[in-house]
C-alpha cells in the first residue's frame, strides 16, 4: 500500500485553553484530531501537576495530536503558537506516515 | 455565647473538619493516598445536585417572598465589590503585579460552594434554619467577580491593544454556562417544580447520605489543598498569606452586614456571610486561565485551596455562624 | 382517568423527567457539565444490579408461575418482530438506503433498560405492582433483535461474498455475554437465590436510593442526549424523525397486546410494552460498529438517543400506564 | 453447632459471596462485563473510610483496654511470623526460587482489607459483636511481612552488592504511607474523636449502605479475580496453588491461637483468624514490583487474588468463625 | 547503548473495532502493544465525539501503540489497513529507536 | 518560526515503578515530562493486561512523554535503561521540532 508523509502535531496544554485551540483548528480547517487525557505533568517552570482528585479544570492538561498536511501545518503554525505560548504547556511536531492521500 | 462556642467546638471535631485535616495531613507528609478525578467530580456533581435541590425545594415549601430579590441583588453587589476591596488591599500590602492581583480579587468575589455547603451542614447538625433560595444567590455570586477583575486587570493596560484572543467571544457564554452554576440553578428550579414531595421521593438518596459524602468529599479537598500547599507555598509571600486570613473576614463582615439589611433569618445571615467570606477554586480559576493565561495559578489556586478554605472551613464558618448569632439578637 | 392524567402529569414533573430536562436543555445551550465516563458507568452498573437484584428477589417472594415462561417467549419474539416492521415501515418512509434502515431497526427491537427502569420506577410510584421476572424478560429481547437485522441488511446483499470480517467468530459471544445482559441476569439470579432475606440485608443501599440515583443518570443521559442532538440533529431527515416518534407507539400497541395475552398484571402490562417501544442504546449501537460499520451511527444513536428516549420518558411511560389500565380494566 | 452450619451456609449464598462468584464466572466466560478503574478505586476508599471510621467510634464507645495493646502486639508478630513459615513451605513443596517464594510470602504475611470487612459483615449479619480496633491492628499487620520477605529475598543474595536502585531511599515511606493504611488509620481516629456523635451524623452513608456497596465491590472483584485465573492459572503449577489453599489455614490457626490467647471476643478472634488467613492483593503487590521487580506478577497475584481470596470468601471466613466459636466456647 | 530502528504503529480507532484489531495482531504475531483512552476527538466526517457522560462504547476512541519491526509491520500493514478503513478512525506510523535488539 | 529538533523520549512502565523514573528524571535535570494513563496492552512477556476495575497500582502502565535536547537524552539514557528494563515496560526514542530554543 502506498503512503504519504504527514506531520504531527501533538500539543500539550492545560485543559482551560482545550476550547480556545480547538476553535482555532475548526476556523483552519484542521479536520482531524484526538484529544488524550494526561494524568500528570512537570513543566519548565518546574511546578508539578496531577489530576487525581481534582474537580475543576484548572490544574489538568490534555494532548491534542492532530496529522495534517504539511503545508497546512505551516499556514497555521505560527498562529496556533501564539495562542499557546501564552498559556502552559508544549507543541511539537513529528513525521508520520498515512495512507490516505487526500489532503488533510 | 455557650452556644458559640460549643457550635465551634462541635465544628472543629465534626467528621467534616477531621476528614479534611486527614487529607491534608497526608497530602503534607506526602502519602499516595489520592482519589481518582472522576470520583471527585462524581462527588462534586452530587453534592451541587442535591444541595440545589433542598434549596428549590425548601423554597416550594416556605413560599417566596421579596427578601428572594433582595437577597439576589445583594449577593451579585457583594460579589462585584469585594474584587475591588480586594484588589486594594492586595495593591497596597503584598507586591503583587497588577494582572496577579486583579486575578486573586476575582477568587474571592466568587464562591465556593463546598464552603456553602459545610456550613449548610453545620447549621443543620446546630439545629439552625435558613432560607432555601440562598443556594440561587450562591449561583448568581459566582460571576460578577469576574468581570469587576477582568476590567482591573485590564485598566491597567489603557491604551494598550487587546491582545490576541482577549476578547475571546465564547468565554462569557462559558462563564455564564458554566457546569457548577448550571447544574446548581437547574437542581434549584427541579426542587422547586417539585417541592416537597419530589424531595421525599429522593430524600433518601440527597438528605440521608449527604453528611458522609461530604466527609469524603472534603478528605479529597483536604488531599488536593495539601499538595497545593506543599508545591505552591513558595510562591506565597507572607504578605500575600495574611490577605488570605484576613480577606474573607472583610467579606464575612460584608455579607453580615447585607443580610441583616435585607432581613435574613440568623441561619441565612451566617450562609450570606460565608459565601462572601468564601473563595472559588473551580470556576474562577478556570477562567482566569483563559482570560488572564498571564496570571499565575500558583499563586491564585493555592491562596484560595490552602489558605482561605481550610480558615472558612475550621475557623471561620463557626464565627460567622456566631456572629450571626449576635447581630440578630438570636 | 382520573388517575391516568394525574400519573401522566405527576410523570413529567417527577423528579426524573426533570433531571432529564435539564440535562437535555444544557447540553443545547453548550454548557460544559458534563459526567466523567467513570462515573456514568458506575450508575449504570449500579442500576443494571440493584434492577436485576429487585426482581430476582420479587420472584423469590411470589413464586414462579408458567406466566413467566410465556413472557420470555412473548418477549424474544416481540424482539425479532419489530424489527421486520421498522425495517419495512423505513424502506417504505424514510430515504434510508438497506443498511442503515435494518441498523435502525436493531435498535427498535431491543431494549433500553434504563426506559424500562424509569418505567417500573413510576409504577411504584403511582402504587402500581408488576411481576419481577419482567427483568428477565428485558434481558431476552436485548439480542434477537441483532440477529434478525443483521439477516435483513445481508438479504440484500444477495450472492455478493461476506466482507472480510463479516462473520466475525467472536461476535456472538460478544453479543450474548455483553456486560449489560450478564449483570442483569446475574444480579436477577442473586436475588433469586437469597430471597426477602437478602433483599433486606442490602435494600438501603438498592432500594432507598434508587430514585435519586435514577435522576443523577438521567441527568446525564439527558447531556448525552442533547449533545447527540445537537451535532446528530442534520443527518435525521424529517422522516426519519417521524419514525422515531411512531415506531414506539407501534411497538407499545404489540407489547400491549402480548402482555395482555399472557395475563400480566396491569403493572406487567404496561411493562412490556414500555420494553417493545424503548429502543437501545448502548448494546446494539456497539454491536452495530462491529457488524455493520457502514451503517452510520449519527443516524442511529441520535434517534434511539434523541428522540425515542426522550419521548418514551416524558409521553410514552403515562401513556402505556393509561392503556395497561384501560385493557386490563384496572 | 447447628449456627456453625447454618452460619456457613448463609454465608455461601449470601449476597455478597454470590456477587463475587458472578464476577469471577462473567470473567471465565470472557463477558466484556466490567468497572471502570476509577469507580472500583472509589468503592475501595469508600469501604476503607467506613470500616475505619466504624471501628474507631466503635472504641470511642466501648473505651479501650489493654488487649488493644496486645492485639496490636500480636498482630504486628503474625504479620512477621507468618512470612517465614510461607517461605520455608514454599521452599519445601513449590519449585519457586528464593525471590519468587519470598514475593509470595510477603503477600500471606500481609492482610486483604477486603477480607477482613467481608468477615465483618457476616459477623454482624449473624449477630456476633467484635472489638472495634481490630481495624487499627488490620492496618499495622500490612507492613512488617513486607520487610521480613525483604529480608528473605536478600538473605540469598549473601555478600552479593545491592542492585542499583535496590536501597530505595523513597521506599520504605513510601510502603509506610501508602493510601490505604492512612485511609483506615485515619478514618480509625476520626471516628475515635467523634465518637457515636460523629457515627449518628455520618451513618446513613457508611452504615446503611455498606453492604450493598460491598456486594458491588465483590462483584468488581470477582471479575479481577476471574480476569486474573484467566490469563495466570498458566504460571501456578499444582503445589504453588495447594499453598494458595493450605497457608490460610496455618495463618488462620496461628491467628486463633493468638487471639484466644491475649483473650478477644468470639467474634475478634474470628477476625485476628481472618486477619492471619488473608494475603494482601494491593499493597504487596505494588511494592514487590519496587522492591523486587524480578519476582513474577503473575504467581502473587493470582495466588493472592485468584485462589486465596476466593477460598477465605466462601470457606475460610464461616469455618474460622466457627473454630473461633469453639474455642471460645462461644 | 546501542539503539535500533523500529516503527511505531499508531491506530486511533473506535472502542467497539478494539477486540477485533487486538485479534488481529496477536494472530499475526505481534507481541508488543499499548492501548491509550481517547477522550475526545473530530474526524475527517466532521462528527466530534466526546466521550464524556457515555455509558456504551459506540461513541468511545482508543489509541493503539504498537512498536516493531519494519518487516513485520509491512507483512501485516496492509490487512490492518483493511479492517481500520471500514471504522471510524485512522493509522499512522512513525520511526523510532529502541534498544532490545530481538525481533518484535 | 524557526523549529529546532529534539528528541521525544517515550516510556511505558508499570505504575509502581513511576516515582522511581520520575526521581531520576528529576535529578538529572530533566524539566519537562508528561505522563498518559494506558488502560490495557500486552508484552514480550505474553502477559495481556487491563486497567479496568483494578484497585491497585501493581497492574496499571503509565506512558511517560519527554521532550529533550539529544545531548541531555544521551546523558541518562543508559542509566534510565537500567532501571527501566528491571521493570515491565518499553522505552522508545523519536524526532520532534519545537519553538522553544531554550535547553531542556
Ligand atoms: N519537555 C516536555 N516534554 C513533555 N511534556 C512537557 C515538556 N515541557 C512541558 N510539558 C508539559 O506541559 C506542562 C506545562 O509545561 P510548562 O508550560 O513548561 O510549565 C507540563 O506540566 C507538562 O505536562
Ligand atoms: N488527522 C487526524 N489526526 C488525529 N486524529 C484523527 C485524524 N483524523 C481522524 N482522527 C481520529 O479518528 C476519529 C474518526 O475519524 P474519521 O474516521 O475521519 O471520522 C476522529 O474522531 C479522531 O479521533
Ligand atoms: N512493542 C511494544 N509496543 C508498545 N507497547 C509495548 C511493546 N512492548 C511492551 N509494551 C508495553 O509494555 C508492557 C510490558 O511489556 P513487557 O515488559 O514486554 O511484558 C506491555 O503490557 C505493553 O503495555
Ligand atoms: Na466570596
Ligand atoms: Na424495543
Ligand atoms: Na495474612
Amino acid at each position: 500500500m502506498e503512503l504519504h508523509p504527514k506531520k504531527r502535531l501533538e500539543v500539550i496544554v492545560e485543559a482551560p485553553a482545550l476550547a480556545r485551540i480547538l476553535r482555532f483548528l475548526d476556523e483552519r480547517g484542521v479536520k482531524g484530531y484526538t484529544i488524550l487525557p494526561a494524568i500528570a505533568g512537570s513543566g519548565a517552570s518546574g511546578r508539578i501537576w496531577s489530576r487525581e482528585g481534582q474537580v475543576g479544570d484548572a490544574g489538568r492538561m490534555v494532548a491534542i495530536v492532530a496529522i495534517m498536511d504539511e503545508a497546512r501545518l505551516e499556514q497555521l503554525f505560527d498562529d496556533l503558537y501564539g495562542i499557546v505560548s501564552r498559556q502552559i504547556g508544549i507543541v511539537s511536531i513529528s513525521d508520520c506516515m498515512v495512507v490516505r492521500k487526500d489532503a488533510f | 455565647m455557650g452556644d458559640i462556642l460549643a457550635l465551634a467546638g462541635s465544628n472543629l471535631v465534626s467528621p467534616m473538619v477531621l476528614s479534611f485535616a486527614l487529607g491534608f495531613a497526608a497530602a503534607l507528609a506526602r502519602s499516595d493516598l489520592s482519589f481518582p478525578e472522576a470520583a471527585a467530580k462524581a462527588l462534586s456533581l452530587y453534592l451541587l445536585f442535591a444541595i440545589g435541590f433542598k434549596g428549590g425545594a425548601s423554597v416550594a415549601d416556605h413560599g417566596l417572598d421579596a427578601t428572594l430579590v433582595l437577597a439576589i441583588a445583594a449577593g451579585a453587589a457583594l460579589s462585584a465589590v469585594i474584587p475591588l476591596i480586594a484588589f486594594a488591599l492586595l495593591q497596597a500590602i503584598s507586591g503583587l503585579d497588577r494582572v496577579n492581583a486583579a486575578a486573586v480579587a476575582a477568587h474571592y468575589g466568587s464562591i465556593s460552594i463546598v464552603t456553602f455547603v459545610a456550613a449548610t451542614s453545620a447549621l443543620t447538625t446546630a439545629g439552625e434554619g435558613f432560607e432555601g433560595y440562598l443556594v440561587a444567590v450562591a449561583a448568581v455570586m459566582e460571576t460578577p467577580a469576574i468581570l469587576v477583575a477582568l476590567w482591573l486587570a485590564r485598566a491597567g493596560r489603557a491604551g494598550a491593544a487587546e491582545p490576541a484572543g482577549g476578547t475571546e467571544p465564547g468565554l462569557w457564554r462559558e462563564i455564564a454556562l458554566n457546569g457548577s452554576i448550571v447544574l446548581l440553578t437547574g437542581a434549584f428550579l427541579i426542587g422547586l417544580a417539585t417541592g416537597p414531595s419530589g424531595l421525599a421521593e429522593i430524600s433518601s438518596f440527597i438528605i440521608d447520605p449527604f453528611k458522609g459524602v461530604l466527609c469524603l468529599f472534603l478528605l479529597d479537598m483536604g488531599l488536593v489543598a495539601g499538595r497545593g500547599m506543599r508545591t505552591g507555598a513558595r510562591h506565597l509571600a507572607a504578605p500575600v498569606i495574611g490577605f488570605g486570613l484576613c480577606m474573607p473576614l472583610i467579606g464575612a463582615a460584608l455579607g453580615l452586614a447585607a443580610g441583616t439589611a435585607i432581613g435574613l433569618s440568623t441561619g441565612g445571615i451566617a450562609l450570606m456571610a460565608t459565601l462572601a467570606a468564601s473563595a472559588s477554586y473551580i470556576a474562577v480559576p478556570a477562567a482566569m486561565r483563559v482570560a488572564l493565561p498571564e496570571a499565575n495559578p500558583s499563586i491564585y489556586l493555592t491562596l484560595s485551596l490552602g489558605v482561605t478554605f481550610p480558615f472558612n472551613l475550621t475557623v471561620g464558618i463557626p464565627l460567622y455562624s456566631a456572629a450571626a448569632a449576635l447581630v440578630s439578637g438570636g
